[in-house]
């Protein structure tokens, strides 16, 4: 009974990625884009975006599905880079420094969507995701109309015109790609940026060691039940506003490192996206809303960027028009994380039914005889 | 928080004052009333250093709301707190929550699993007890930013287990454990814990097989041996009498007896459990019905959460009150839920020798069936809608009724009228009380709840009526009218009335048969009059069935 | 009420590591904040435009040709009258201005930015001829960039504009009412 | 009756309302007050008001039976949206104009549908626990498919296609010589100088609203609402509860659906691409507004809500920049719709268990 379950879970965590695989290897040739190239743009992608996806571990451990809320610390860390933008700290010094300004905002920010959530217990994730619309109001309320007018700005070249906010785009001049090239690598044509990797490596270490700690104990406990964490004694409430705490930091630096490779930001625009690519990579990566592993997140970005450099131009290829690839490729990333979050909640079913599958067909019940495991524990007591 | 009763002289003065060691538990005079109704009356006992106590009683005896004063639960203090003194070592304690009794060394296994399943046993067992190595970060952030030393706890969890004298893996996670492991990881996690000293177990051996249920037992006698105090709370009298070196036996929130276990047996027990002066109960004056068979149930089997059914065949005789008693838990309840079709089911169900579908509630109802739930507040009730619409919701979606045809029958709307006048004639018939039939049900008192469950039954006018627990909960006037209302359909409507509930009293005061229910089995059927002992000995495990 | 024995060694222990971790808490507060500051200082980007412009009242002359370069950069060449920009980070520079067609020696100086400003002007020639204060700050009328992209964030009625596949907001509702787009 | 006591009564009917409901009430008070004092005509913007009330309550409408069935919030209306727009594009093709063409608009979208609306709920049914956050993608990925559709379907009629290529769909389709405002201007009344009293599009909400109405007391829609009331109590009484959450799901898309055939009409272009994407937002948060639980919805919290928040929508540009000399009201409009949203969604759900 359990056996073929455990079959078709194996089969369904994977059907996402299958899927995926299979359109984009469809696509690789179609696009007739050179392999080197595309390899160069999926290298630089992991390095910028990975970090944004590892965010949504925690909260996925903690229970909490994924973080959509994780847009509040990108916003923290596009203020973090407008001060060191406006004070033009230069190069990797200028990101550390956009770092900790963004970071304890970051986790004040965290710190009450971790109280949201707390109130909207099993619809976390619709209310992240609300939330972060809510606080997109509000930051853009500090950054448009507080900025330059309470908030004192020291550079005009970042204000508008009218004397206060913050222009459209800002120009990251200053930071601009300077962590990639911090350790040029080049093998046969590829450009590593290595330093990203570095941060990225010490990042999952951290992870790693956090799975180890109380800490990180207590909210797999609380992930998976909290009445039974709190009964033994566990905070829960704060377990899972920790976790969205950190999750959102690692979201603040994670924006920072993504935009420093971009270049320049789109002040108003450049987060409302960013919760989106982190949920679709995370779940394309084979990730359920309740389990999320290293691995996961980079086959996901690998997965999900290696789409949306070919797809485009397969399109393009095929029907004359990029628009239908870009579509397409949207369509695609909405439908995947619609398709994850339905094959979780059917496989959660499957599992309480076989569970329970023991008690059911009456008369054959558990009740005859013992198990053989058990026997063993019989001569255990024995002596 | 504590009522001191005035002039009490202290227990051990009171027994023979030859007491050598100091008891290590000892219960005095505990007395506890939620809101007026008494469920403890000066209940006191002890229990010495290395004593295995079987308490054992019928549902309502009091063993839970003993067990939550021991433990310090919060509903006791929220509730006014409690009569008496509990005293461990001789000293008076005052438990604020459960874990100041942790903290005081008692350990209790509850009946249901607490247990995470994605965690190992190891994990389990040192839930949030875990062995922690500290570092820069805990100065830093924190003492929960410690790394766990699982090793260490992995050799803790083995000595622990093996403290059971069984074996279990450390490493197996609990999702994929038997059930029986899953019940000695709770009670490893309990003794695990340094100081623990007594160890509450309540059923223990519900869910374990009979092999899995001796290593249990073995593995208590083991525990007491090692010097640790237990009491034992369960129905299978035959278990009690195997380990306990006393037995304490609690009805009706007293202790009727106090003995020690030699030389008892379990048709004794099973008595002093249910047995009350004749007087109090006076079962119904039989009735000859005709044999003509109303409803039969083949083989059921109901996969209903802590009520599961496992095999159940009965019948009912046409115009009889069918009585199914039976302990909490063993299933009686799964019975009516399975064959309304509320939970997975399987085996038969024939009406008047037609096949009831399982699963699909529609058609046992349009079968002519109806059901009062005993779970009123969860299933019984709209608590957020009115009386009427209460009462003829279900006739309305089963029989088509209070529909009127609007725009020449292009379709039908409420007829709110007609629910209306059907509402008030059943708060005039079942003297409900309310404002109106137009106030939301969740304002009633729990009996006014109750009547209202009856009159949405009755609405359907069905052919046979299961009611589960019809007087859970309610005071003692409305326990008498709800009954009377039922003994008033089968008397004058003719309706074969199948009445599910633990309190055999009100069983025998209004069935003509009793089937008692043990671990999901039918345990034997009895005439209200039968002796007393009878009904003890099949609630205790020792029916049929085996 | 069995401890009631060691509570207060207990206590004791405990009131101790309290206070090693509040002071350790500060410490890191400390650090996190010196460090902040630090990057401001040492790593804030000034621009120096660097000119060979004579006075025009004679006090000094500029060089026919020098050869400009800052804490070691790559130098630049400048005529009469040029001007040009060197980025530099932090607050003290090394400048280097040798003399191609060997009319001097090789000039080696230091000049300090202020933290304050973005923008300097160093006049070489005064510098040289060793005239205070050869270092001052340049003020623009407005930002040396562009700005045509100098409107409101475009902020759409009902649906919040989102990204489109590549950064380029989708089209989102006007704010119009229906009268008003009556008559686009 | 002692003064502390109506006081305590007052407080807690204010609670019952919840907090924010009663400040942007009064918010929006303060707004029609503040006005005239800076130059803004209180009849045109009354005026204004109850045409965006018309174009939108359809939509706003369109939520209430999901949130009857306990399917939670629709933020899945785009599917029902998109239906709608098939209907209009599909009726521009065959180049049916004024009455007709609308009343073909809306025939010919009630398959589509009543189609999607089945799968849709079919789907939610799977999901249940976490409906909403799934509704919002599914709306997503449909709208972001139906963009593809909207470029590769044989649409010929050339006020519809982009003029160079000759196939695909504009972005932006106007709806001037077909419907444009069929519905505000039918019977539209002019009071005083600025102020037109739009009958027609409100006559139709009537239509509408009385339809639900009538539904929500059929049967089925007895069912429905004590589905999502107690569902337990609901099977016990034979009624299967996964069946009326695909109806209310189903009857909630088409509501959506013939919803923007109003909206389009009244603003006078249809919208494709990806402009339906976050459509369902202002309506959840009007709904809200009105007074609605997560759970919870009456045709009164339609209304009241609808005027409240299209009160803001038209008010807040006018009045509010005019007195900080700045334009607030898309921060304002922010903050209020979601903050809404998400104050519904942290408040303990109204249904007693």
């Amino acid at each position: 009974m359990k056996k073929p379950i455990l079959l078709r879970t194996i089969f369904a965590d994977n059907l996402v990625v299958v899927i995926f695989l299979v359109i984009t290897a469809a696509a690789v040739p179609v696009s007739g884009l050179p392999l080197l190239s595309i390899a160069q743009e999926i290298v630089t992608r992991i390095g910028r975006n990975a970090f944004l996806v590892f965010s949504l571990i925690l909260p996925i451990m903690a229970g909490m599905g994924i973080n959509f809320g994780m847009v509040l610390g990108a916003m923290a860390g596009q203020i973090g880079l407008i001060f060191a933008v406006d004070w033009n700290i230069v190069g990797v010094p200028g990101l550390i420094f956009a770092s900790m300004i963004g970071v304890p905002i970051a986790a004040l920010l965290g710190w009450m969507a971790g109280e949201v959530l707390n109130r909207a217990r099993g619809r976390e994730m619709v209310t992240g995701f609300i939330l972060a619309f809510l606080m997109d109001g509000v930051y853009q309320f500090v950054v448009l109309y507080l900025m330059g007018f309470i908030i004192p700005l020291h550079s005009i070249t970042i204000k508008l015109s009218r004397g206060y906010g913050v222009r459209n785009t800002l120009n990251l001049d200053a930071v601009r790609q300077t962590l990639d090239r911090l350790i040029p690598l080049k093998i046969g044509g590829l450009t590593f940026p290595i330093a990203n990797y570095l941060v990225m490596a010490v990042l999952c270490i951290f992870i790693v060691w956090f799975r180890k700690t109380k800490l990180g104990q207590d909210m797999r406990a609380v992930g998976q039940n909290q009445v039974v964490s709190h009964a033994a004694g566990i905070p829960v409430e704060r377990t899972r506003i920790l976790a969205i705490v950190i999750s959102t930091i690692f979201a603040c630096i994670g924006q920072i490192i993504f935009l420093q490779n971009m270049g320049n930001m789109a002040t108003y625009n450049a987060h409302k996206q960013t919760g989106f690519f982190a949920a679709a990579a995370i779940l394309v990566g084979g990730a359920s809303i309740a389990k999320a592993t290293i691995p996961n997140v980079f086959v996901g970005v690998v997965l999900l960027h290696l789409m949306y450099i070919v797809v485009p131009r397969a399109g393009t290829n095929l029907f004359g028009s990029a628009m239908i690839g870009e579509f397409f490729r949207d369509a695609f990333s909405y439908g995947v994380i619609a398709l994850a979050l339905v094959l979780h909640a059917w496989r959660k079913r499957a599992n309480a039914d076989s569970a329970r599958s023991g008690l059911r067909g009456g008369a054959a019940g558990n009740r005859t005889e013992p198990p053989a495991t058990i026997a063993a524990a019989d001569a255990g007591a024995g002596k | 928080m504590l009522k001191r009763l005035p002039g009490r002289p202290l227990f051990f003065h009171k027994g023979s004052a030859m007491v050598k060691s100091q008891p290590l538990l000892c219960l005095d005079g505990i007395s506890k009333d939620f809101y007026g109704t008494v469920v403890l009356k000066d209940v006191s006992f002890t229990l010495e250093k290395g004593q295995i106590l079987g308490l054992v009683g019928e549902n309502g005896a009091g063993k839970t709301t003993l067990m939550r004063i021991l433990f310090g639960m919060p509903v006791i203090a929220e509730t006014g707190g409690y009569g008496g003194r509990v005293m461990i070592d001789g000293e008076t304690v005052g438990f604020s929550n459960p874990f100041d009794a942790l903290d005081a060394g008692i350990g209790m296994v509850h009946q249901e699993f607490s247990l995470i399943p994605g965690f190992t046993t190891t994990e389990n067992i040192m839930l949030n007890r875990e062995i922690k190595h500290p570092g820069i970060m805990v100065e830093l952030f924190g003492e929960r930013l410690s790394v766990l030393e699982r090793a260490t706890m992995r050799t803790r969890t083995e000595k622990a287990v093996q403290r059971l004298g069984v074996r279990i893996d450390p490493d197996m996670l609990v999702s994929e454990m038997p059930v029986g492991h899953k019940q000695f990881t709770e009670i490893a996690r309990e003794i695990d814990r340094e100081n623990v000293r007594l160890l509450v177990l309540d059923e223990p051996t519900a869910v374990l097989t009979e092999t899995e249920a001796d290593i249990l037992l073995a593995a208590l006698k083991k525990l007491a041996a090692d010097g640790i105090s237990i009491i034992f709370i369960s129905h299978r009298l035959h278990e009690v009498l195997q380990i306990c070196d006393k037995i304490v036996t609690l009805r009706d929130g007293t202790v009727v007896k106090d003995v020690p276990a030699a030389g008892h047996t379990v048709r004794d027990v099973a008595s002093w459990m249910v047995g009350r002066d004749m007087g109090a109960a006076r079962a119904v004056q039989r009735r000859t019905l005709e044999a003509k068979e109303a409803f039969r149930v083949d083989h059921l089997w109901v996969d209903m959460p802590g009520e599961t059914v496992k095999d159940v065949s009965f019948s009912v005789r046409d115009g009889e009150i069918f009585g199914i008693g039976g302990l909490a838990g063993q299933g009686k309840l799964g019975i009516p839920n399975g064959i309304m079709g509320l939970f997975p089911s399987g085996g038969h169900a024939l009406l008047h020798g037609k096949e009831l579908p399982m699963g699909d509630p529609k058609s046992v109802l349009d079968a002519g069936m109806a059901f009062v739930s005993e779970d009123r507040r969860g299933v019984g009730l709209l608590l957020d809608e009115s009386l009427d619409w209460n009462i003829a919701f279900t006739a309305m979606q089963v029989k088509g009724q209070f529909l009127k045809p609007v725009l020449g029958g292009l379709f039908r709307l409420r007829d709110e009228k007609a629910m209306r006048e059907l509402a008030e004639d059943y708060i005039g018939k079942l003297e409900i009380k309310c404002t109106s039939c137009k106030q939301p049900a969740k304002e009633l008192s729990g009996g006014n709840q109750q009547k209202l469950c009856l009159s949405k039954a009755f609405a359907l006018t069905p052919k046979l009526l299961f009611v589960s627990e019809p007087t859970r909960g309610i005071d003692v006037g409305a326990k008498k009218l709800v009954l009377d209302t039922l003994r008033h359909y089968n008397r004058d409507f003719g309706t074969t009335i199948v009445m599910v509930s633990s309190e055999l009293e009100e069983l025998r005061s209004i069935c003509d048969r009793i089937a008692i229910v043990d671990e999901g089995r039918i345990a034997g059927i009895l005439e209200p009059d039968a002796d007393l002992a009878d009904f003890g000995l099949l609630m205790s495990g020792q029916g049929g069935s085996r | 009420m069995k401890v009631p024995t060691q509570k207060p060694k207990a206590a004791q222990m405990q009131a101790q590591t309290k206070t090693r971790r509040i002071l350790l808490r500060l410490a890191l507060l400390v650090v996190y904040v010196a460090l902040a500051v630090a990057l401001f200082i040492f790593n804030r980007g000034h621009t120096v435009l660097v000119d060979n412009k004579g006075d025009p009242a004679g006090t000094f002359q500029a060089f026919e040709l020098m050869k400009v370069s800052i804490d070691g950069g790559k130098g630049m060449e400048f005529f009469k009258g040029d001007r040009d920009k060197f980025t530099v980070v932090g607050q003290r520079h090394r400048i280097r201005i040798e003399f191609p067609d060997g009319s001097k020696p090789a000039f080696e100086g230091r000049f300090i930015v202020p933290l304050g400003g973005d923008l300097f002007l160093l006049s070489v020639p005064k510098m040289v001829a060793g005239l205070e204060p050869f270092i001052e700050p340049f003020v623009v009328a407005r930002s040396p960039l562009p700005s045509e992209e100098d409107a409101l964030p475009l902020v759409p009625d009902v649906p919040e504009p989102i990204l489109g596949p590549d950064g380029k907001p989708i089209l989102a509702l006007p704010t119009a009412t229906p009268a008003d787009t009556a008559g686009k | 009756m002692t003064d502390a006591g109506i006081k305590g009564r007052l407080v807690s009917a204010v609670r019952d309302f919840g907090w924010p409901r009663v400040i942007i009430f009064i918010f929006v008070v303060l707004l029609f007050l503040a006005a005239p004092f800076v130059g803004v005509s209180v009849s045109a913007s009354l005026s204004d008001v109850l045409n965006r009330f018309g174009q939108n309550a359809v939509m706003v409408l369109a939520l209430v039976p999901m949130m009857q069935a306990g399917a939670g919030l629709n933020f899945g209306l785009p599917v029902g949206i998109i239906a709608g727009l098939l209907g209009a594009t599909l009726a521009v093709q065959f180049g049916l104009t004024g009455w007709v063409g609308f009343l073909a608009a809306i025939v010919l979208c009630l398959p589509f549908a009543i189609g999607f609306g089945w799968l849709y709920g079919r789907l939610l049914n799977k999901v249940k626990g976490e409906e909403m956050t799934i509704a919002m993608y599914v709306g997503f990925a449909g709208v972001t498919f139906m963009s593809i559709m909207w470029i590769i379907l044989p649409y010929t009629s050339p006020n519809m296609v982009w003029g160079y290529a000759g196939t695909g769909l504009r972005t932006t389709i106007t709806l001037d010589g077909y419907w444009t405002r069929i519905l505000n201007d039918f019977l539209a009344v002019r009071i005083g100088q600025f102020f037109i009293f739009p009958t027609g599009v409100l006559l139709f909400f009537g239509l509408a609203a009385l339809g639900m109405r009538l539904f929500m007391r059929s049967r089925t829609g007895t069912a429905i609402t004590a589905v999502g009331s107690n569902p337990d109590f609901a099977r016990a009484g034979g009624v299967s509860a996964d069946r009326m959450r695909t109806i209310s799901v189903v009857v909630s898309t088409v509501y959506g659906a013939i919803g923007i055939l109003v909206y389009q009409q009244s603003f006078g272009f249809i919208q494709l691409y990806n402009a339906p994407l976050y459509m369902a937002m202002p309506a959840v948060a009007a709904i809200l507004l009105g007074g609605a639980s997560v759970n919870k919805a009456s045709l009164v919290n339609v209304m009241v809500g609808t005027f409240l928040f299209q009160s803001i929508l038209t008010m807040t540009p006018s009045v509010i920049n005019s007195i900080l000399q700045t334009d607030m009201s898309e921060v304002i409009r922010i903050l209020v719709s979601n903050g809404m949203i998400i104050y519904a969604l942290t408040r303990k759900s109204k249904v007693t268990k």
